[in-house]
């Protein structure tokens, strides 16, 4: 009963705050507005959902935001402008970020680390070699169609950006709940000696979802690339917080074991939302920052509290 | 003796790095061995030598404060603003800040016990709040520091940097609280089993409120100092320094599971970072490169650091 | 949804920023025309050569500034005394540019180029290498007045701001609610933006100014502050928009709103992607911030070293470029990321 | 010892205490008085440790009153507890293994401090008390006993006047028992109130005065225990007598021979089992029963093990392998490595078969519910529903999921490490059924155990461990005097 009402205590919150929205500003739910904030949310919602799979398994991944840098300004750089260039740009992307969750995933699986300061740590070099690679500019020229492509609105109204975001949390949470790997995340999360005894190859496992971050924040960076173009060679820098205030705002715990990415996609829409709604408000742009610390500190206490094991 | 015998190496290790990097550079890098120089390398690694003394009171402890980096940032920028280049203002502004400082640690410490979650996390989302509250402030810089804390960052008595006294005194307090005190081999208790810690009578609550205020204080007190350094309150100033500390700390051989600490090791270690870095700079390294390098140096301590296979013997 | 502090990084990635003091009225003018005709005495600096050059950058993660510094370099080149340069990065570490700047004296060159993180707090730093001896030049961003820096190489913030309002109220015919997209709050490149953007609506009774708002250098906010203002304000007919980088960002929410062609674009700057822009819907053009600053910082920073006497400040002028014009900047084949500028080929970014 | 003039020293007067909504502790009356021993019986779940964290101040009751020499006594803390003069030695040592002798003697006391002073005062107090320590040794480089006689000290540096004892001779060899109790009567000599808790009976008419008796959080009784005898403790304790052995199916006639060789540090280890065999294993604590199971399993692999089924040798490189081959081990400890608490039945019972109901990686739920419902219901577990939290469950119905996880691996070979540790009486005999049966089936059964008369009642064959090898092999019937020789070395 408890676990429901903390299933479903998000999508409330998230309904609560469109309708107070609604009432401050009637253009705030018109359809492609609305839409417009999923595409918004989309480089960091997708990154959030890698980290909800880490953080089921136990894990934590903040190399996210370093990563999502990387990827856009490989991406660009690897299409030089051309049409033709964009299959092996979108490949070399992807492979690079898949090994550096690799990388995370091997170090964490083979050692005692604290995965918290690893990938802070791998988050470093990893801007480091961003600027390295890139001579601190964000060259590369983006591919004519790249950006018109994920920017295309289906019927008119519902930009492929968007849509990828959903496609891939719907696929991410299919996984969790259909497939033997996922079952296996919530196992090892849960208790990890046990999940050994178990038989489950946990070593396999921290490796493949810690890659499967890396991918998805790959593509989280591909995803800001296409949205706002070659920007910076920090582009993502930060994205690490608002993925991880989203996870934990969807009820995924830095225990373990529990949450779900519906929940996050949740807890993504809800910041997205805030932030405009403070945007529009005209608050201070830096009071996010508040509501961001004060939201990870309270809803882990929230969900310390109701997850608290009774026996 | 013979079975410690590794552990003594590891716990060692970074006086022999030291040594080692200090004779490497000045034998390759001329500048590096002037006076001069050496006390620059004193007087740049002074604001992180006190912040990580603190944050190896809070790892010996077992836990960890991520929020020290931007709570002294946040000094830096109250003790400007309030003083503003005024010497008779310093006194009491730096009270002051010190004082919050303080306050920030036990909130904190209190967070910690009330609301029962990791303190990765409470001070995780502290330090978004902290930056939040000092870019809500200003977002650009304000304020000077007063005189007294250029002379007490950047100046030398005898050669010797000003702000070496306030390290010293700073890693001597912490060692006499960790060595000395029933604070220390409370906390030090804390460190290696809570569960244990609580049932032998540890008051852990009082414990951890102690080691967050303490290491507020120590965040206060590296804010001055980096005020000093900087002379204006720049809003960013703290940024980072959360995690070079842990750096240090887990360079210099406190576990980063608690229960043991070194505050000598978190010193020469902090010294082993200062000189990378001048050494880097020297040698006309880019900047890129030297970020690389410090993510695997952070890599690289905590692959040395991580716990040992479990000494417990298994019962049965 | 960027943080705060990638902000501030952005903000001082467009080299605008690194005039980080206290707000400067217009009144201020005045005093700041004076201030920089002064002229500097150099002999204390005067030494032979071969020299060291020293370049403290308060961040290279920014194409401006790497064209600034590829400036430099170029210079270098062509003068035989220059025998080094060397460049330290602070990474937007305002704690670090003061020890860059101690290890520059430490390494004992003969000149210091640089641009902050934070002018105010490496001044204590700066004036320790003018007391060595070592002459610093302000290089890029506004003019600095102080026993720190021996003298400047700078664009006038207001003087541009004055230019990109009045082309585009003359692109407008002086009427219509515009916003305007500034840089960081605080910052003299907003400051003096959006006093220069006043003083000349003062002229246009018929403009409206809407809203100023600030997306920071950074195009993803530029456009996200867009989208939320287009829900806002029914009617948009101009945007005031100096830097290039953010007028993309802008130009993209009204393009994706559909509104983009009730909407008059000002003059951004020569940065490529925005010029890409202008050339494809041939509107707006560029009032430029030219990124030569850092040769003509050098070339100042030799006259300094020769003993010879400098004005406290020399303005670098910025030009305003048609959209007509634009073919001759634009280089389609590089990176949305990159300056037009007059650096031989060899020398551009690879 | 009885309480004819002085007032009780320890008192509970309808002590109660709940959980949620299950009753662990139910108005339990009892009075203790100073210098006596007094023990506290009762079988696993019958609220022993539930009154004992009450007194040592872990949590407050929920009803009642606990008092200390006539005055209520509130304990809001361990540190109020101890300060009030009442100290508890759990059976998980409260040893910090970094910190020396001497500093965990002292620990969380106030007061002014100095490390000579301490390492003085302990010195002096392991003197007077003749225990055998160093205060300057590492207290992680000691070992149980040793660590145990710290936090026995630590009691005693303090003003201690009620020591609990909880279960303290499971972790100790004979010698470290019989030191142990002396120590116990000089304290009662002394005139300190002994609570000694335990499930031991033996040990109860060794050294205690009275004992109190609890079954299903209730006081059952307190008697002298010169007026009392092993039969009726353990009446009064279950509600019924131990079966003394049960009638163990016949193992096949040809069975399928599993054999084991090893290495371990001290030496060679073979055994072999036959399929329908129940073999236990038994041995002191420390003698390497535990750790020759998991290296059999795969689990660990410091001791390097060969297994060879009817000859064939099998690659098992990890705890998959030796599943996927039929070798499955059930852990002493369901906490740490055995259950995945917040996590539905179903999924606990399926987790070590996971191969079985996927199929390209998909999960095939029905089936999945259908298998583990049909073994469940086999091992008669009780639950509202198989998809609520396995953490809600009591300690029996908790392995029996366990049981079931194992038997969904289609076991050729289980190892059971303590299957009955923390489970009640009543469960028990079930989980006895259960071995049985298996045995049954045709699964061979490595059955280890603390509890001599369990693996007496249950195992076809015993064998013997004592320092990590196998010493003895006992067939048919024989009696605990037997096995303890031949664990001790004295046989």
């Amino acid at each position: 009963m408890r676990r429901t009402l903390s299933a479903a205590a998000i999508w409330l919150v998230l309904l609560a705050l469109l309708a107070a929205a609604a009432l401050l500003s009637p253009g705030f739910l018109d359809p492609a507005y609305l839409v417009n904030i999923v595409r918004q949310a989309a480089p960091v919602g997708i990154a959030a959902v890698g980290v909800t799979l880490v953080m089921i398994l136990g894990g934590v991944d903040l190399s996210v935001g370093a990563i999502i840098s990387f990827a856009a300004v490989l991406c660009a750089v690897q299409m030089e402008g051309r049409v033709e260039n964009i299959p092996f740009a979108l490949a070399t992307t992807l492979a690079a970020s898949v090994a550096i969750g690799l990388f995370n995933g091997i170090v964490i699986a083979f050692n005692r680390v604290s995965p918290f300061i690893l990938t802070l740590g791998t988050a470093l070099a990893v801007y480091g070699l961003t600027q390295v690679y890139s001579g601190g500019t964000a060259r590369g020229v983006v591919a004519p169609g790249f950006r018109e492509f994920f920017n295309f609105r289906l019927g008119d109204l519902v930009p492929v950006l968007a849509l990828t975001f959903v496609a891939l949390a719907i696929l991410a949470e299919a996984a969790l709940r259909t497939t033997r790997y996922g079952r296996s995340l919530y196992l090892v999360g849960s208790n990890r000696a046990a999940a050994a005894l178990a038989g489950l190859p946990i070593a396999r496992l921290t490796i493949a979802t810690y890659a499967i971050s890396g991918l998805l924040a790959g593509v989280g960076g591909i995803a800001l690339l296409a949205r706002s173009g070659v920007s910076s060679t920090f582009a993502g820098r930060g994205f690490e917080f608002d993925a991880l205030a989203a996870v934990v705002l969807g009820g995924t715990t830095f225990e373990g074991g529990r949450g779900n990415v519906a929940g996050t996609v949740a807890g993504v829409l809800v910041l997205f939302v805030a932030f405009n709604m403070v945007n529009m408000l005209g608050l201070d742009y830096n009071s996010q920052l508040i509501v961001k610390g004060v939201i990870i500190i309270a809803a882990s206490a929230a969900y310390t509290r109701l997850n608290r094991d009774p026996g | 003796m013979i079975r410690r015998l590794p552990a003594l190496l590891a716990r060692t290790g970074i006086y022999w790095l030291l040594l080692l990097l200090l004779v490497l550079a000045s034998a390759a890098i001329p500048e590096f061995r002037t006076p001069a120089n050496l006390a620059n390398v004193l007087t740049q690694s002074a604001p992180l030598a006190v912040l990580a003394v603190g944050q190896t009171l809070v790892i010996t402890a077992g836990l960890i404060d991520l929020s020290v980096g931007q709570l002294a940032g946040l000094v830096v920028v109250l003790v400007c603003a309030l003083a503003d280049g005024s010497s008779a203002a310093a006194v009491p502004v730096v009270a002051l800040a010190l004082l919050l400082a303080a306050a920030v640690g036990a909130l904190n410490g209190v967070l910690s016990n009330r609301l029962r979650i990791d303190p990765l996390i409470l001070t995780f989302g502290m330090l978004s709040v902290l930056q939040g509250v000092i870019f809500v402030w200003t977002d650009r810089s304000i304020g000077r520091a007063p005189p007294e804390l250029l002379w007490l960052a950047n100046e030398r008595l005898l050669g010797v940097p000003v702000s070496l006294v306030l390290v010293a005194a700073v890693a001597l307090a912490c060692g006499a609280i960790l060595r000395r005190s029933r604070l220390g081999l409370h906390l030090a208790a804390l460190g290696g089993s809570e569960e244990s810690a609580r049932r032998v009578g540890v008051p852990t609550a009082r414990v951890r409120l102690a080691v967050f205020t303490l290491s507020g204080l120590s965040a206060g007190l590296a804010g001055i100092l980096i005020a000093g350094r900087l002379g204006t309150g720049y809003p960013m100033a703290g940024a980072g320094y959360e995690l070079d500390a842990i750096v240090a700390v887990v360079l210099g051989g406190t576990a980063l599971a608690g229960g043991r600490g070194s505050i000598a090791g978190t010193l020469a270690a902090v010294l082993v970072l200062g000189i990378v870095s001048n050494a880097l700079n020297l040698l006309q390294i880019s900047a890129f490169v030297q970020m690389v390098a410090k993510g695997l140096i952070v890599i690289a301590a905590i692959l040395a650091n991580q716990p040992r296979a479990r000494t417990r013997v298994v019962a049965a | 949804m960027e943080r705060r502090s990638f902000l501030l990084a952005s903000a001082a990635s467009a080299l605008v920023a690194t005039l980080g003091g206290p707000a400067r009225a217009q009144t201020d003018r005045a005093a700041q025309e004076r201030q920089m005709n002064e002229t500097v005495d150099t002999t204390k600096f005067k030494k032979a050569g071969p020299y060291t050059v020293g370049v403290s950058a308060g961040y290279l993660s920014n194409s401006w500034v790497v064209f600034c510094l590829q400036h430099i370099k170029y210079e270098a080149s062509r003068h035989k005394e220059i025998q080094n340069v060397l460049v330290t990065d602070a990474a937007f570490n305002p704690t670090k540019q003061v020890a860059d700047i101690e290890d520059l004296v430490s390494k004992n060159v003969s000149l210091i180029l640089y641009w902050p993180v934070d002018e105010k707090a490496i001044q204590p730093a700066l004036e320790k290498a003018v007391q060595r001896g070592i002459p610093t030049i302000n290089t890029g961003g506004g003019f600095t007045y102080g026993p720190g820096t021996v003298s400047n190489a700078f664009i006038d913030q207001w003087l541009l701001g004055e230019m990109v309002a009045k082309h585009l109220a003359a692109d407008m015919g002086g009427k219509g609610k515009i916003f305007a997209m500034l840089p960081i709050a605080g910052t003299t490149a907003a400051v003096d933006q959006l006093a220069a953007l006043k003083t000349v609506l003062k002229d246009h009774p018929q403009m409206e100014l809407l809203t100023a708002e600030h997306g920071d250098w950074n195009r993803a906010k530029a456009k996200q502050i867009t989208e939320n203002l287009l829900q806002r304000y029914p009617r948009i007919d101009g945007v005031f928009s100096p830097a290039g980088q953010m007028s993309i960002g802008v130009a993209e929410a009204f393009e994706e709103a559909g509104r983009l062609k009730q909407v008059i674009m000002s003059p951004g700057d020569e940065y490529n992607g925005w010029l890409k822009w202008v050339q494809k819907h041939r509107q707006g053009g560029a009032v430029t911030f030219p990124t030569r600053a850092g040769q003509e910082a050098l070339k100042l920073g030799l006259e300094v070293l020769a003993g010879k006497p400098v004005k406290r400040g020399i303005r670098i002028p910025s030009e305003y470029i048609a959209p007509k014009d634009v073919d001759k900047y634009v280089e389609p084949n590089r990176p949305d990321d990159w300056w037009a500028s007059t650096l031989p080929d060899e020398w551009k970014p690879s | 010892m009885e309480a004819e003039l002085n007032q009780p020293l320890l008192e509970a007067r309808g002590l109660g205490k709940s959980f949620g909504g299950t009753v662990a502790l139910d108005g339990v009356d009892f009075a203790a008085f100073a210098g006596e021993v007094h023990a506290i019986a009762g079988a696993n779940g019958a609220g022993k440790s539930t009154l004992m964290n009450i007194i040592g101040g872990v949590f407050p009751p929920s009803a009642g009153t606990l008092h200390l020499a006539g005055a209520p006594a509130l304990f809001d803390s361990p540190r109020a507890a101890r300060a009030a003069g009442v100290s508890v030695v759990y059976q998980e040592l409260a040893v910090l293994p970094l910190l020396t002798v001497a500093e965990n003697v002292h620990l969380g006391r106030s007061g002014g401090f100095s490390r000579r002073r301490l390492v003085a005062e302990t010195e002096a107090l392991c003197r007077e008390w003749g225990l055998p320590l160093d205060p300057r040794a590492v207290a992680g480089e000691l070992s149980i006993a040793g660590q145990q006689l710290i936090e026995i000290a630590r009691a005693l540096a303090g003003t201690t006047r009620v020591l609990v004892l909880d279960e303290p001779t499971s972790v100790l060899s004979l010698g470290e028992r019989d030191r142990l109790f002396a120590i116990i009567a000089e304290l009662k000599r002394r005139g300190l109130l002994v609570l000694y808790v335990t499930h031991r009976l033996e040990e109860i008419f060794a050294i205690g005065d009275r004992v109190t008796v609890l079954r299903n959080g209730r006081k059952v009784a307190t008697l002298d225990v010169s007026a009392t005898s092993q039969a009726e403790l353990v009446r009064l304790m279950i509600g019924h007598d131990v079966r003394e052995r049960f009638d163990l199916p016949p193992v096949p006639s040809a069975p399928r021979r599993i054999e084991i060789e090893g290495e371990t540090p001290r030496g060679k280890v073979r055994l072999t089992l036959n399929s329908g065999e129940i073999v236990g294993l038994a041995g002191l604590v420390g003698s390497g029963r535990t750790r020759l199971a998991r290296a059999i399993a795969a689990v660990d692999r410091e001791w390097p093990m060969t297994v060879r089924i009817d000859g064939k040798p099998l690659r098992l490189r990890s705890t998959g392998d030796a599943i996927r081959h039929g070798i499955v081990y059930l852990t002493e400890d369901r906490k740490r490595d055995g259950l995945f608490r917040p996590l539905s039945i179903v999924v606990n019972a399926s987790a070590a078969s996971l191969g079985r109901f996927s199929r390209w990686g998909l999960l095939a739920p029905k089936p999945e519910r259908e298998a583990t419902e049909a073994v469940l219901r086999r091992l008669r577990l009780v639950a509202r529903s198989l998809h609520a939290p396995v953490s809600e469950l009591s300690g029996g119905n908790q392995q029996k999921v366990l049981f079931g996880r194992a038997l969904l691996c289609a076991p050729r070979l289980l190892v059971c490490d303590e299957p009955t540790r923390g489970v009640d009486v009543g469960a028990k005999d079930e989980i006895y059924e259960i071995l049985m049966d298996l045995a049954a089936d045709g699964v061979a059964i490595l059955l280890v155990s603390s509890e001599t008369k369990e693996l007496l009642a249950l195992s076809h064959r015993l064998l013997v461990m004592r320092d990590g090898r196998i010493v003895r092999e006992i067939v048919g019937r024989t009696d605990e005097h037997a096995v303890l020789m031949a664990a001790t070395g004295a046989a």
